[in-house]
């Protein structure tokens, strides 16, 4: 479980977050949305106590991150958005230097990298070096190392950036499972499929606030059920409609170039942070 | 052939902006320094070379030694930097310049850091020694040198494969170059055996010129060998650029 | 105008060479927008690098404008505009010194005014001063493509010129993109957003392995796979799709399954997954 | 509250062990230059007190190699921390900071016991065995301890690689050379001793050659290691927290 209250952070006079409080009940998906430089990535890391933050309270499994800090690291893991594992090193050195950091003993390290590298498919791969995996292995690696100390939380900064379709897709795939087996999620995403796809719960953070949070399903309803994707002045515009049938009016009006279509999250999500195609 | 400027200009707005940084005009100066203080100060300090106290001896050979430093070291991890991890070679490949522009314009930038780094411990060495004087044939030595090594920089920069490389050549070329080239003492003390390797050296033959006063035949041939190496290096280099696929 | 004929390059040592692309052919009329697919590493960003000259094929040839681009290059090089993949600004110079010592290096007349449209276009103007190390990743791509612009060039290749772009931005760049084929410019992009290709594509190539394993519009792939799916969920919660030929036949074997099932329109991600295989590695 | 120390540690540890073979030469490469350059070419002709001035040069050079090794733990470190990110690894792990620190400095007294060993090696290579006792290593190992945990500090206040490199210039490359390796203080004027005295490594060879040449050690010059090393490794550990955005 994952409670935040009136957090903010400034660098400078910019204020990076003001005042996001959020709360992320035990076995959920829960997405965080926004554009770059929203604040996505500096909640993510104050929430895993790699940034100061100015303002508010964070409790981790009712541990605060600053009364408790060494229990609350220990109620976490963490899958970064850019790989910081050690290119040198074997798959298996870099989950055996994480387990230690960890405080878990040597045996129990042994049989937990055996559970995990089968359970994310890898096995193959312990023996070698980080160097020679490829994006899409180096990402499965990120999430067995985050899931080895076997925390109750999972955190993830932009779990599937870079990686094509294919990959993306089993990515989510074992988000899913790993959820199944009783972890809340954490994720952050720009990808609005992803958050349609995965999350139980989605939050769009717009410039440091939380401008919307509810299931995929009652943010998209919000909005409408139809919309129509259309040319004006060379830009495309898009109109939204509670049935087809006021859409499909409202295209015989229009000259050429329009499409019809349910209504998805980026809809919601560009109605909602109001921010206009410049 | 006029393509080159542009290429020029970028590298000298690059090294302005690490100019005003002030952080460089110390590196530039720092080693050369402490060689004076530590060589010239410390261990040399009763020891006269060749009929001059040892300082007056020192200065021209660490005005060689950071001539070829900064000219060769500047161009080479540019060159490689903006190969491997910047990618903007590609953009001087890809515009409509003749290689061999690409090739002039890096050099004279590379020869532009190598002379203002001398002309730093020339400075230092007015101040120091008061026997130390300039005259046109050591300049135009170091003018020399500052272009045979920017041209050596291009290659190398060009044929390294990744930026530990460059340390490679770094230490194992340019470092023993650096010692053993007649800076820090005439090439006369080394083992005989060693002497032949040492002559093939192009900062040897700088250093050679640099001390003359006056042209003799011993300066000659060191000229020749120093012309001979800029050119093979220059044309190398631009062979190079001309070659380049990714 | 890009035409391409049996395209191979291979890359490493020789007794270990891998063949990164292997006989790669296509023409392009001039003012089509093209995009090339394919999984990471399937070959696209090589594809380009031996268009806009980086790169020498080891056989085939490629033509712009009629160009043989390996006997001309200069030729080519006056005629292209280019945003790469990687960023490759001066990372310490201001956007303007960017523009101009690239204008300086085409020779573009009337550079000044040249610049000052240019970063109009891209709103870069109150931000011309400032180095490019301080700018955000869309404003360092809305520079590369102000860049490539700045000689209005007749082709224009874009290497996933919206990776790790929000929407907004996204989409203001797809605009850049139509008004240059608005104005006659030939257009080629790897990308591996679908929707980008949909979005802005009138054809479609998808890259496996080094070779172009379909070739044609968006809509007519469509046909090929199949014109309607079915989607639902597994019992680990992963997205199963069925791809039908007909309407008819979609209701048939949705028919069968547990309920949580939609039947759509196939798109253009269907055909990627349909025709590169769900592979992982 | 040191639990964990020994994953930072192992860590350090087993890509030391991976680079090895490519570290050899280049720890050789400098040290190899000196001897040949000024302890052959040069000092041949120089006697420093009853010593020749190869065997003068050789604890030198020693003391500054561990110098340079215990100090590059820095540039490790922040390569970790910019460029591989590694250092988020750190700190949201449940480890304390006195843990860390620790980890990381015995690495780099780990880098610079054996950057020491090569240099012996070389010096046995050119015909100068000195005597290595217990006072010899102690001095070795406290002059390490002090630039690792100065280095570990340091890493933790620069705000890029390229300022780790400016640092390195100002501080570790003027001292390696000033501080009592290449030639005696007694050639500079009575200010030039008086300001190297400050350094500690001017301490450091100074205890290491008295050692090598079986002489008996001051004890200032432990005191001022010891008292150095205290404040650099208290230094460190306050640092830590500086180092989150």
């Amino acid at each position: 479980m994952i409670s935040v209250t009136d957090l903010t952070r400034k660098f400078g006079a910019k204020a990076a977050l003001s005042g996001v409080s959020f709360s992320v009940g035990a076995k959920e998906i829960y997405a965080y949305l926004g554009p770059n430089g929203a604040g996505k990535t500096t909640t993510i890391r104050i929430l895993t106590s790699l940034t100061r933050r100015d303002g508010g309270m964070v409790r981790l499994n009712s541990f605060d991150i600053e009364k408790n800090p060494l229990e609350a690291k220990s109620q976490f893991g963490l899958v970064p958005q850019q790989t910081n594992l050690d290119s040198d090193l074997s798959v298996e050195e870099n989950l055996l230097i994480h387990g230690l950091l960890h405080h878990m003993d040597r045996k129990t390290i042994r049989r937990k990298i055996e559970e995990l590298l089968d359970y994310m498919e890898l096995s193959d791969r312990r023996q070698s070096l980080i160097k020679t995996l490829s994006g899409g292995l180096k990402r499965r690696l990120l999430i067995s190392r985050a899931l080895l100390h076997s925390p109750r939380i999972l955190f993830m900064d932009e779990p599937t950036v870079g990686l094509d379709p294919a990959i993306r897709r089993s990515i989510w795939g074992f988000i899913k499972k790993i959820r199944n087996d009783g972890a809340t999620i954490f994720l952050t995403t720009h990808y609005i499929e992803e958050a349609e796809f995965l999350a139980d719960h989605v939050a769009f953070l717009d410039a440091g606030k939380i401008v919307a949070e509810d299931s995929p399903a009652n943010l998209v309803s919000g909005i409408g059920q139809w919309a129509v994707d259309y040319l004006d002045d060379n830009r495309l515009q898009t109109a939204f409609f509670n049935s087809r049938e006021k859409a499909g009016s409202y295209v015989l009006n229009r000259a050429n170039g329009c499409t019809v279509r349910r209504v998805n999250l980026e809809d919601a999500f560009i109605a909602m942070t109001g921010r206009k195609i410049s | 052939m006029n393509g080159w400027y542009p290429i020029f200009l970028r590298e000298m707005l690059l090294f302005k902006r690490k100019l005003f940084k002030l952080g460089y005009l110390f590196s530039a100066m720092v080693v050369p320094v402490i060689y004076l203080i530590t060589f010239g100060l410390g261990v040399g300090r009763s020891m006269p070379i060749e009929g001059t106290d040892y300082i007056t001896f020192l200065i021209p050979g660490l005005v060689a030694m950071s001539s070829m430093t900064n000219s060769y070291t500047w161009v080479a991890s540019a060159l490689n930097l903006n190969r491997l991890y910047f990618k903007t070679f590609q953009v001087l490949v890809q515009a409509p310049i003749n290689p061999f522009a690409i090739m002039i314009g890096e050099v004279l930038a590379g020869m532009t850091k190598g002379l203002f780094a001398s002309i730093l411990i020339i400075t230092v060495g007015l101040l120091v020694a008061p026997q130390f004087h300039l005259s046109w044939l050591p300049a135009l030595t170091l003018i020399l040198n500052c272009f045979l090594f920017a041209c050596l920089g291009v290659i190398v920069g060009m044929i390294t494969k990744s930026h530990e490389d460059t340390s490679t050549y770094n230490n194992f070329l340019i470092m023993p170059m650096s010692f053993f080239s007649g800076t820090f003492f005439p090439v006369s003390r080394m083992p005989e055996f060693l002497q032949k390797l040492i002559a093939i050296f192009p900062l040897t033959h700088t250093n050679i010129l640099i001390r003359k006063s006056a042209m003799d035949s011993q300066g000659l041939l060191a000229l020749a060998v120093l012309i001979a190496y800029a050119i093979v290096f220059f044309f190398f280099g631009s062979r190079l650029i001309r070659k380049y696929s990714e | 105008m890009i035409s391409a004929s049996g395209l191979i390059k291979r890359y490493g040592p020789a007794d270990n060479r891998c063949t990164v692309v292997d006989g790669v052919s296509f023409h392009l009329a001039p003012g089509t927008v093209f995009g090339l697919l394919g999984p990471n590493g399937a070959g696209k960003s090589t594809i380009i690098r031996m268009l806009t000259t980086l790169s020498r094929p080891d056989a085939g040839q490629c033509l712009i404008d009629g160009i043989d681009v390996a006997a001309q290059p200069m030729e080519i090089k006056k005629r292209i505009g280019v945003v790469p993949q990687e960023n490759n600004l001066d990372r310490e110079l201001s956007a303007r010194e960017n523009l101009m010592i690239y204008g300086m290096l085409h020779r573009v007349v009337h550079l000044p005014e040249r610049i000052s449209a240019a970063l109009e276009v891209v709103s870069l103007w109150e931000k011309r001063d400032t180095v490019v190390s301080h700018f955000s990743g869309g404003m360092q791509r809305r520079l590369l493509i102000a860049r490539a612009l700045l000689t209005e060039p007749t082709v224009l290749f874009l290497d996933e010129p919206t990776i790790g772009l929000d929407p907004q931005i996204r989409r203001q760049l797809w605009d850049v993109i139509r008004k240059s084929r608005r104005a006659g410019r030939t257009v080629m992009l790897t990308t591996h957003y679908i929707e980008e290709a949909e979005a802005l594509c009138d054809m479609i190539g998808i890259v496996v392995a080094g070779r172009m394993i379909a070739l044609d519009s968006p809509e007519n792939l469509r046909k090929i796979i199949g014109e309607y799916v079915i989607d639902f969920p597994d019992e680990y919660g992963n997205q199963i799709q069925i791809i039908c030929r007909t309407r008819e036949e979609a209701h048939e074997k949705a028919r069968a399954l547990p309920n949580g099932v939609t039947i759509r329109r196939s798109n253009l991600e269907d055909v990627f997954i349909n025709l590169t295989g769900e592979k992982i590695e | 509250m040191t639990r964990g120390w020994t994953a930072v540690y192992l860590r350090e540890i087993l890509i030391l062990k991976r680079r090895l073979a490519k570290l050899l030469p280049t720890w050789s490469v400098s040290p190899l230059l000196y001897l040949i350059a000024f302890g052959y070419a040069v000092g041949r002709h120089v006697e420093v007190g009853s010593h020749s001035y190869l065997e003068f040069l050789l604890p030198g050079l020693t003391a500054m190699a561990s110098m340079t090794q215990a100090y590059a733990v820095a540039s490790e470190i922040n390569i970790a921390r910019f460029y591989w990110h590694i250092f988020d690894e750190f700190q949201t792990a449940p480890i304390s900071n006195l843990a860390y620190v620790m980890g990381e400095v015995l690495a780099g007294m780990t880098r610079a016991f054996l950057a020491s060993l090569v240099i012996l090696v070389l010096g046995a290579c050119f015909g100068v065995v000195l005597f290595y006792g217990p006072m010899f290593w102690i001095a070795l190992l406290l002059n390490s301890f002090v630039f690792a945990s100065l280095a570990v500090g340091c890493a933790m206040h620069v705000k890029s690689h390229a300022d780790q490199t400016l640092l390195t210039n100002f501080i570790i490359t003027p001292m390696a050379f000033l501080g009592g390796t290449f030639f005696p203080l007694s050639h500079l004027p009575d200010w030039g001793q008086m300001l190297l005295g400050l350094l500690p490594l001017t301490h450091a060879s100074h205890a290491v050659r008295a050692a090598a040449f079986q002489e008996p050690v001051q004890s200032i010059d432990f005191l001022v290691l010891i008292g150095a090393g205290g404040l650099c490794f208290l230094f460190a550990i306050l640092s830590v927290n500086r180092a989150k955005a």
